[in-house]
């Protein structure tokens, strides 16, 4: 079935990076583990850690893209979708730390110990379980994606009305997650977590394992979007995003095609939170802020928007840029992470793999032709005609 | 005049967008299998009464039925198309980024599900169908191409393609000619002439030409209702529509 | 409200209640001619010595003289300006100018020579020896010439509540020629009454006359009194309290229909000069509130030359913080739309990418110039204080900044609607290339429209930096209201705008005093998702069929 | 660049651009001892974090002047974690890991601190941590060198209480875990004291909260019930320029109603005309009108290396003098860097603190400290009008909480426990 579905959005960029992930979800942990420390290959628990966190901004990304490369929906709300999931993880871990809490208490976290609340809340039973929690990981951000979608989508609230009303979950969700009294332990969030699976979090081989678990989640969600994408569904996607009324005379039911993929990305982007939280060590409200949605836009633009691969590539260089920047330039950092936006803005317009893909134009032509994969995978779509006119001022 | 035996039945249909009259008590039939040609100055409520029938615009008031009963104001534009309306924009309006082939691909008549889509595999009978339309169009050239990197004139082409795509029993098309060669705007007239040989056709047009090669019955709206109807040699002859558009 | 209530409950009370005794003695003495500053002296002097607990108990003798000479040592002192002077140990009154202190004789008044601060020693005060010195003065000066002090004096006497004070009130309020003034010594005797164990009828009287002033010190006297043991004044307490309490209800019905004006007028400074460069433009302007906050750095910056150059002019800074903010922040919205965002016509999502950048370049620009710090942007004097209607406060600040939000709306909308650059900017928005064709000059427009967006988001700033932090976080804090207001009201639509910022300052200040401030906030958030589901184009959307064109 | 071509191998292009951090590290060469500084220069905190990173730089540079180290040099590592709680571990793991610091010296927030505390166990380093916080912890690593509640709150309130007569409390705060555990104790406190249910108001606001009108009015109301009332603040930073100039401008005077802060210090102060708030109160530690010969130089120091004569100087950089101090001498008692020497030597050093005593690290890992409480003068500093007559120390669990007042803190052997049971006579918390 997969293979059918992937025939066609299987390009060469593509394949190169999902190579890439397997075999860093492979070696990585190989280097980590059974070289020596002063071996010149060995790999640092601290860059695995890095890279791991990196691995789940760009499976942000890679859900970003999914509904705003593919679907034209530009969500400035996707973090809580992330930081929902890492919630879920969190809560999962909570749970795992049993009589080692300050307090010794073997049920409540000690942030429960602490104002005194005498019993763990409803909401928070089941979470003891690995499987629950990853479960609601995916359940409660693609519910959530669900309720909000499906009124939006079907009151056909577009553009940046859109974008508004999502900043406005996401920050609505920042200050109640906030709220000491919502069981979520407040500003402080979840944290001193001790064990996942019975290993501990602070483990070598622990982090090695949740690195490689990230590539992999990284890697099959890829499939699954190049799947989705090169689906009949998928160019229904991008034909709502390039002409969304056209789509509609043509029968289709608009709505629901954006809830499915909008709902799918929301999952998704509850996945790589729910692998973020372990690696980091904490979750807490802060992941909610507009800023960090906003972030991982700009994460997918960096990377080249609807090319799938690109906010890959996008999430991970900002990242790496940001970690870099902080430890080099702690004084100025912001100026350099600035003029980046305004000059990857200004002069690549497509992101990093469009300047690829228009550099590959320059060079003779292969073949007579290019195939239309290539187009889907290589060269991002022109910026789309019909998100433009829903945002310009009418 | 009674809804029997029409395919698509207005009556007494009002618009109005804040406080501006768009369509103001607007009442025709269209038959099975009937081409009938629309004519108007500017504002005179050609496309509104488009949006009325597709479901983009709901009326104030008034009757808008389809097949004589079904009652086009309590469905919206997907459902509409799925009984059988297709549309064509006074802008070509295709998928850009999409082939020619996967923009005819997308209107084919088939189950418009997401989970449909998704799991959807082209049979046979679809390939053939595509081939024999891209032909009827003339793009059977460029179906690879992007149709982006269309003509404005083969963009018209791709998306009436895209129209009979969908099989439906009746086509709206606005201003079909716009933009294209004499030649084109012939063969163009002729290809709706064909069609209407098993569809019903309503065309919004200003090119006099194009309406009198394709020799159907005319309608003249003006602000929002019809002014005059009958062949074009009537209506042009008509004292009140050459006040109001012919004669300027 | 406590058994207590009919005991005074605290030392102030207690000393109050010994001046007021002694009052007619001192007013006797003050009529027999000023006691000799001689007799004075000693008792001013021995304020400079020992502890909070001993300037007290100096205060009070000072208090219990009742000569009016001694009221400039005591103001000078609760305003922390009395010093003692290290040579001969002399109490005096210092007032800073230039690096030293010009120095009064706190009795006769006379200068004295100027001194240096490290030849002086601060008497230094605490808040309970201010309520001290305040209650005193209160007692030295209801018959002060001066109404206001009169006035001053009847206020901290109806706070202060004590039976003893009644005769000197009665003897006042017989005096007294000001109705205002009058009118609150009743209600001050009407509380010392209440306090006291005077006959029922006489408290019944006086809880009518406290029903009347129906505020909240009135209700909370009350209140006490309907929780006592004296149960023959229940019934006419009770009724009082009803009547206040209605009155109360619709004060503060009308109090937070005020904040939420005001917090409306903030959003709507906040979010004006987005619906330019967002709303009207299309930018999505993620640097907006950085423009906020570089007009509240020029409005910093303006007052410091105030205050090196021309210090007695400080309370017009503002006037020229005004324009400067407009140009600064205008001139930086030019060089944007110069620099980059002319580049991204039809590309309105990427404006989202750029402008951050710039937002992000601008904050840590003026943090390395100016420090990550708060930097202090002072009030002037006609913004500061406030004044009552009834029984609503109204700041000054809040209510110019009312003012000004309204005004800077109104001259935007004039701007637009009736200026030929207006009409310019609604032609190069609705049809660039129509607009072009016709003569006019689209990226001078373009440009000057964006910097006029920014330069009203700056003199926004101008106006926030009275009421928030000026930091370079000052931006961050209103880009998010700014857009749901812009949007919640209809993007491209000015009177949107204002409806919408007012309306939803108002929902979040009667939500406030249920749910809390948090749930007030996330609940207006709701709203705005739900509102939007209603009407996917705002409040004020243009209808028909131009819009999805 | 050898070592470094040597561990880049192609295809792997992510880690060998993280192995470019690794070895900008370790190119180094001089032998150094490292110190990170882990403070927020941008984002929301950085107008608090930015000065303690300034402050760190200056006493590291100071150090070195009289020769630094055990002969060796200090070299101050500075990172930017940016206000992001998640980016504070992956700083500090950095700092550690990468750089190889000996001590980090850093965080302000709980958050930051709770973010960070799993790195500095696991990698077994040491943090120094500058702000008065809420308690309920005591981790072998962290060094508190800020007040506990005790050492701020209660004070505080007994100052209220006996010297001003309070009757009436509203506990305002910002909505996290400092206010919300300090308002706890002093809650627990004040009902211990006698104070009414009724008597007691708590209201929490979200972060930055900028309109204060409603709750300063509601302030008013409930300080007009005829009792002495007083609010106790713990506001935090951002929002506090607002709640003030509000206050202010309500014509709410601090003879009627006092307001007692403990996150509001000198540099908060710096942004505000403190002409209306004369006679509000904060409760700290240290305060720059202190006034002894060692504050003087201090003040004197950071204002020729800052270069700039209006700056102040505030309680957390007075702690981190202290910390930076206790630091040096127990390195130096110690004759190594090594952690879990450092640990060991430190409990019991004492070293001078800026108001003209000494301070000595406990064996909770929280120092001991005097308590002055201030009143706000016109120029934007504070005049004490009162202070604890010795030094209070640092109390990890509050006496005055279900959960914590059976458990002490020691972590010298044989003891070495950071939440030990007086009751159960084990190490471990309250549980079983």
């Amino acid at each position: 079935m997969m293979v059918r579905f992937l025939a066609g959005g299987l390009t060469g960029t593509r394949l190169a990076m999902l190579a890439l992930l397997l075999a860093a979800a492979v070696l990585v942990p190989v280097l980590n583990l059974a070289l020596p420390t002063d071996h010149p290959l060995h790999v640092p628990t601290y860059a695995v850690t890095l890279m791991g966190k990196y691995l789940t901004y760009a499976l942000l990304a890679l859900a970003l893209d999914l509904v705003w490369g593919y679907c034209g929906i530009l969500s400035l709300g996707h973090a809580a979708f992330f930081a929902l999931g890492g919630y879920a993880m969190g809560m999962y871990l909570m749970r795992q730390i049993g009589t080692r809490g300050v307090y010794g208490d073997p049920v409540l976290p000690d942030f429960m110990v602490f104002l005194n609340w005498k019993e763990l809340p409803w909401y928070w039973s089941g979470f003891d379980a690995f499987p629950f929690a990853i479960v609601m990981a995916l359940a409660v951000p693609g519910l959530l994606a669900f309720v909000f979608g499906w009124f939006a989508f079907r009151s056909r609230v577009t553009g940046v009305y859109l974008s508004i009303i999502t900043q406005a979950m996401t920050y609505a969700l920042l200050l109640a997650f906030f709220r000491n009294d919502m069981g979520f332990g407040g500003n402080n969030g979840l944290t001193d977590f001790k064990d996942i699976l019975g290993y501990s979090v602070q483990s070598d081989a622990t982090r090695a394992g949740l690195f490689a678990a990230s590539a992999l989640a990284l890697a099959a969600s890829l499939v699954l979007a190049i799947a989705i994408t090169g689906s009949k569904l998928g160019k229904v996607l991008i034909a709502v995003r390039d002409a969304e009324s056209r789509t509609r005379f043509l029968g289709y039911r608009v709505e629901h095609y954006k809830l499915f993929v909008w709902t799918v990305s929301a999952m998704m982007a509850g996945l790589a939170g729910a692998l973020y939280v372990p690696q980091v060590g904490i979750i807490n409200p802060g992941e909610f802020a507009p800023a960090n949605s906003i972030e991982a836009v700009i994460w997918v633009a960096v990377g080249g928007r609807g090319t799938l691969v690109g906010p890959i590539i996008g999430a991970v260089l900002v990242n790496f840029a940001k970690s870099w920047f902080t430890a080099a330039l702690p004084e100025i950092w912001l100026f350099a992470l600035g003029t980046l936006f305004v000059a990857v803005t200004l002069f690549l317009p497509k992101g990093i793999l469009g300047l690829a893909a228009s550099l590959r134009a320059r060079l003779p032509k292969r073949k007579d032709k290019t195939s239309p994969a290539d187009v889907s995978a290589g060269a991002p779509i022109a910026p789309a005609p019909a998100l433009a006119r829903n945002q310009a001022a009418e | 005049m009674t809804a029997t035996g029409s395919l698509l039945y207005l009556d007494g249909v009002s618009v109005s967008f804040d406080g501006f009259k768009a369509l103001n008590n607007l009442s025709f039939l269209i038959g099975r299998n009937e081409m009938r040609a629309i004519i108007g100055p500017n504002g005179a409520g050609k496309t509104t009464m488009m949006d009325v029938i597709t479901g983009k615009t709901r009326p104030d008031t008034g009757t808008l039925l389809f097949g004589e009963k079904l009652d086009l104001t309590r469905h919206d534009e997907a459902e509409i198309a799925g009984f059988g309306i297709g549309r064509k924009f006074q802008k070509p309006t295709v998928f850009e980024s999409h082939t020619v082939e996967d923009n005819i691909a997308l209107a084919l008549k088939a189950s418009r599900g997401p989970f449909a889509t998704l799991f959807h595999r082209r049979e046979r009978e679809e390939s053939a169908r595509i081939d024999a339309l891209l032909e009827l169009v003339r793009l059977d050239s460029r179906r690879d191409d992007l149709a982006g990197d269309l003509s404005h004139g083969q963009k018209q082409w791709l998306e009436i393609g895209m129209l009979l795509a969908q099989d439906p029993q009746l086509l709206l098309i606005d201003e079909p000619a716009a933009g294209m060669t004499d030649a084109e705007t012939a063969a163009t007239a002729d290809l709706l002439r064909d069609i209407s040989k098993s569809h019903s056709v309503v065309v919004v047009e200003h090119d006099m030409t194009f309406v009198r090669a394709l020799d159907v019955k005319v309608t003249v709206l003006h602000e929002g209702s019809v002014l005059a109807e009958g062949s074009l040699d009537h209506v042009s002859s008509d004292q009140k529509v050459i006040d109001v558009y012919l004669g300027r | 409200m406590n058994v207590n209530a009919y005991a005074p409950r605290s030392l102030p009370a207690l000393l109050l209640a010994m001046l007021l005794a002694l009052l007619p003695l001192a007013l006797l003495s003050s009529a027999a001619g000023a006691q000799d500053n001689a007799a004075l002296r000693p008792l001013i002097d021995a304020l400079g010595q020992g502890s909070f607990g001993d300037t007290e108990k100096q205060v009070s003798a000072l208090a219990a003289t009742g000569d009016a000479a001694v009221v400039p040592a005591l103001e000078a002192l609760t305003n922390g300006d009395l010093y003692v002077r290290k040579a001969d140990k002399a109490v005096v009154i210092g007032k800073r100018a230039g690096g030293s202190l010009a120095l009064t004789d706190p009795l006769t008044g006379e200068a004295l020579e100027s001194t240096a601060t490290s030849a002086l020693d601060k008497i230094r005060v605490n808040n309970r020896l201010r309520r001290t010195i305040r209650a005193a003065l209160g007692g030295l000066t209801l018959r002060a010439a001066d109404a206001t002090t009169r006035r001053q004096a009847a206020e901290a006497i109806f706070k202060a509540q004590d039976a003893e004070g009644i005769e000197a009130l009665d003897a006042a309020i017989e005096a007294e020629t000001n109705p205002g003034v009058a009118k609150l010594m009743r209600e001050a005797r009407a509380a010392a009454v209440l306090a006291s164990d005077r006959p029922t009828e006489d408290k019944i009287a006086a809880i009518g006359t406290l029903a009347e002033r129906g505020d909240r010190d009135a209700l909370s006297m009350i209140t006490a009194v309907q929780n006592s043991e004296a149960s023959d004044l229940h019934e006419a307490a009770g009724a009082a309290l009803a009547r206040i309490e209605k009155l109360q209800a619709a004060w503060d019905t009308a109090r937070n229909v005020w904040f939420g004006l005001s917090l409306g007028s903030v959003l709507l400074l906040a979010a004006i000069g987005l619906a330019i460069t967002f709303g009207v433009m299309g930018v999505i302007n993620m640097a907006h509130g950085e423009m906020v906050m570089l007009g509240a750095y020029t409005t910093f910056m303006v007052q410091n030359l105030f205050r090196t150059h021309a210090p007695d002019l400080f309370d017009y800074s503002l006037l020229v913080a005004l324009p400067a903010a407009f140009l600064v922040a205008g001139l930086v919205g030019v060089g944007i739309e110069r620099g980059i965002i002319r580049f991204l016509h039809n590309r309105p999502l990427e404006t989202l990418l750029a402008t951050w950048g710039v937002s992000l370049i601008l904050q840590q620009a003026v943090r390395s110039i100016f420090g990550p710090t708060n930097q202090e942007v002072g009030n002037p004097a006609f913004m500061s204080g406030a004044f009552e209607i009834g029984q609503l406060t109204i700041t000054y600040n809040r209510l110019w900044i009312l003012v000004f939000a309204l005004t800077v709306f109104a001259a935007l909308l004039i701007a637009m609607k009736f200026t030929r650059f207006g009409l310019n900017v609604r032609a190069v928005t609705q049809n660039r290339r129509m607009a072009a064709s016709m003569g006019i000059r689209t990226p001078l427009v373009d440009a000057l429209t964006f910097g006029l967006g920014s330069g009203i988001a700056g003199i926004a700033g101008v106006a926030l930096s009275q009421i928030d932090n000026v930091s370079p976080n000052l931006g961050q804090s209103y880009i998010i209201d700014s857009f749901m207001v812009v949007v919640f009201g209809g993007v491209g639509n000015l009177w949107g705008t204002l409806v919408a910022a007012m309306s939803l300052g108002v929902a979040n200040k009667f939500l406030e005093p249920f749910a809390g401030a948090v749930l007030a906030k996330i609940l207006v958030l709701v709203f705005i998702i739900l509102f939007i589901q209603k009407r996917p184009r705002g409040l004020f959307a243009l209808k028909g069929r131009a819009v999805e064109a | 660049m050898t070592m470094f071509s040597k561990k880049f191998f192609a295809g792997m292009a992510l880690s060998g651009l993280m192995a470019t951090t690794a070895v900008t590290g370790a190119f180094a060469q001089e032998e150094t001892i490292k110190v990170g500084i882990l403070h927020s220069l941008s984002g929301t905190m950085a107008i608090s974090e930015t000065t303690l990173k300034d402050v760190m730089l200056m006493l590291i540079e100071e150090q070195n002047k009289k020769g630094g180290l055990l002969g060796k040099k200090l070299e101050a590592v500075v990172v930017d974690p940016a206000s992001d709680w998640p980016l504070f571990a992956e700083k500090a793991r950095e700092l550690i890991q990468v750089n190889g610091v000996s001590a980090v010296f850093g965080c302000w927030t709980s958050v930051s601190r709770k973010s960070v505390l799993p790195v500095f166990e696991e990698l077994n380093s040491l943090l120094f941590y500058p702000v008065q916080y809420e308690g309920e912890e005591s981790q072998r690593n962290v060094f508190y060198t800020g007040a506990a509640p005790n050492q701020q709150a209660i004070p505080a309130v007994d100052y209220l209480m006996n010297e001003e007569g309070v009757e009436r409390w509203v506990l305002a705060g910002t909505d996290y875990v400092y206010p919300r555990t300090t308002n706890k104790i002093l809650e627990a406190y004040l009902k211990a004291k006698g104070v009414a249910e009724e008597d007691i108001m708590i209201n929490y606001t979200p972060f930055g909260h900028s309109d204060w009108q409603t709750i300063v009015s509601d302030i008013k109301a409930f300080g007009s019930a005829g009792k002495k009332t007083a609010v106790v603040s713990t506001i935090n930073g951002d929002a506090n320029v607002p709640f003030y100039k509000e206050l202010g401008n309500a014509g709410i005077k601090a003879e009627d109603i006092p307001v007692v802060a403990f996150s509001v210090g000198e540099e908060e102060l710096a942004g505000l005309d403190t002409g209306p708030l004369v006679g509000h109160l904060a409760a700290w530690n240290y305060f720059q009108s202190v006034d002894t010969p060692v504050n003087g130089e201090f003040i004197e120091a950071w204002k020729a290396y800052i270069g700039d004569d209006k700056r102040v100087t505030n309680d957390p950089m007075e702690a981190h003098y202290i910390g930076f101090n206790m630091w040096v001498k127990a390195v130096e008692k110690a004759g190594t860097t090594d952690p879990d020497a450092v640990i060991d030597a430190i409990v019991g050093v004492s070293v001078p603190n800026l108001t003209g005593g000494y301070s000595a690290m406990m064996p909770n890992h929280h120092i001991t400290k005097p308590v002055l409480i201030g009143e706000i003068q016109e120029d934007g500093q504070f005049e004490t009008v009162w202070e604890t007559s010795g030094l209070v120390v640092g109390d990890a669990w509050s006496d005055y909480l279900d959960g914590s007042k059976d458990l002490i803190a020691d972590w010298r052997k044989p003891l070495n426990c950071g939440n030990f049971n007086t009751a159960t006579g084990k190490c471990g918390g309250s549980g079983s």
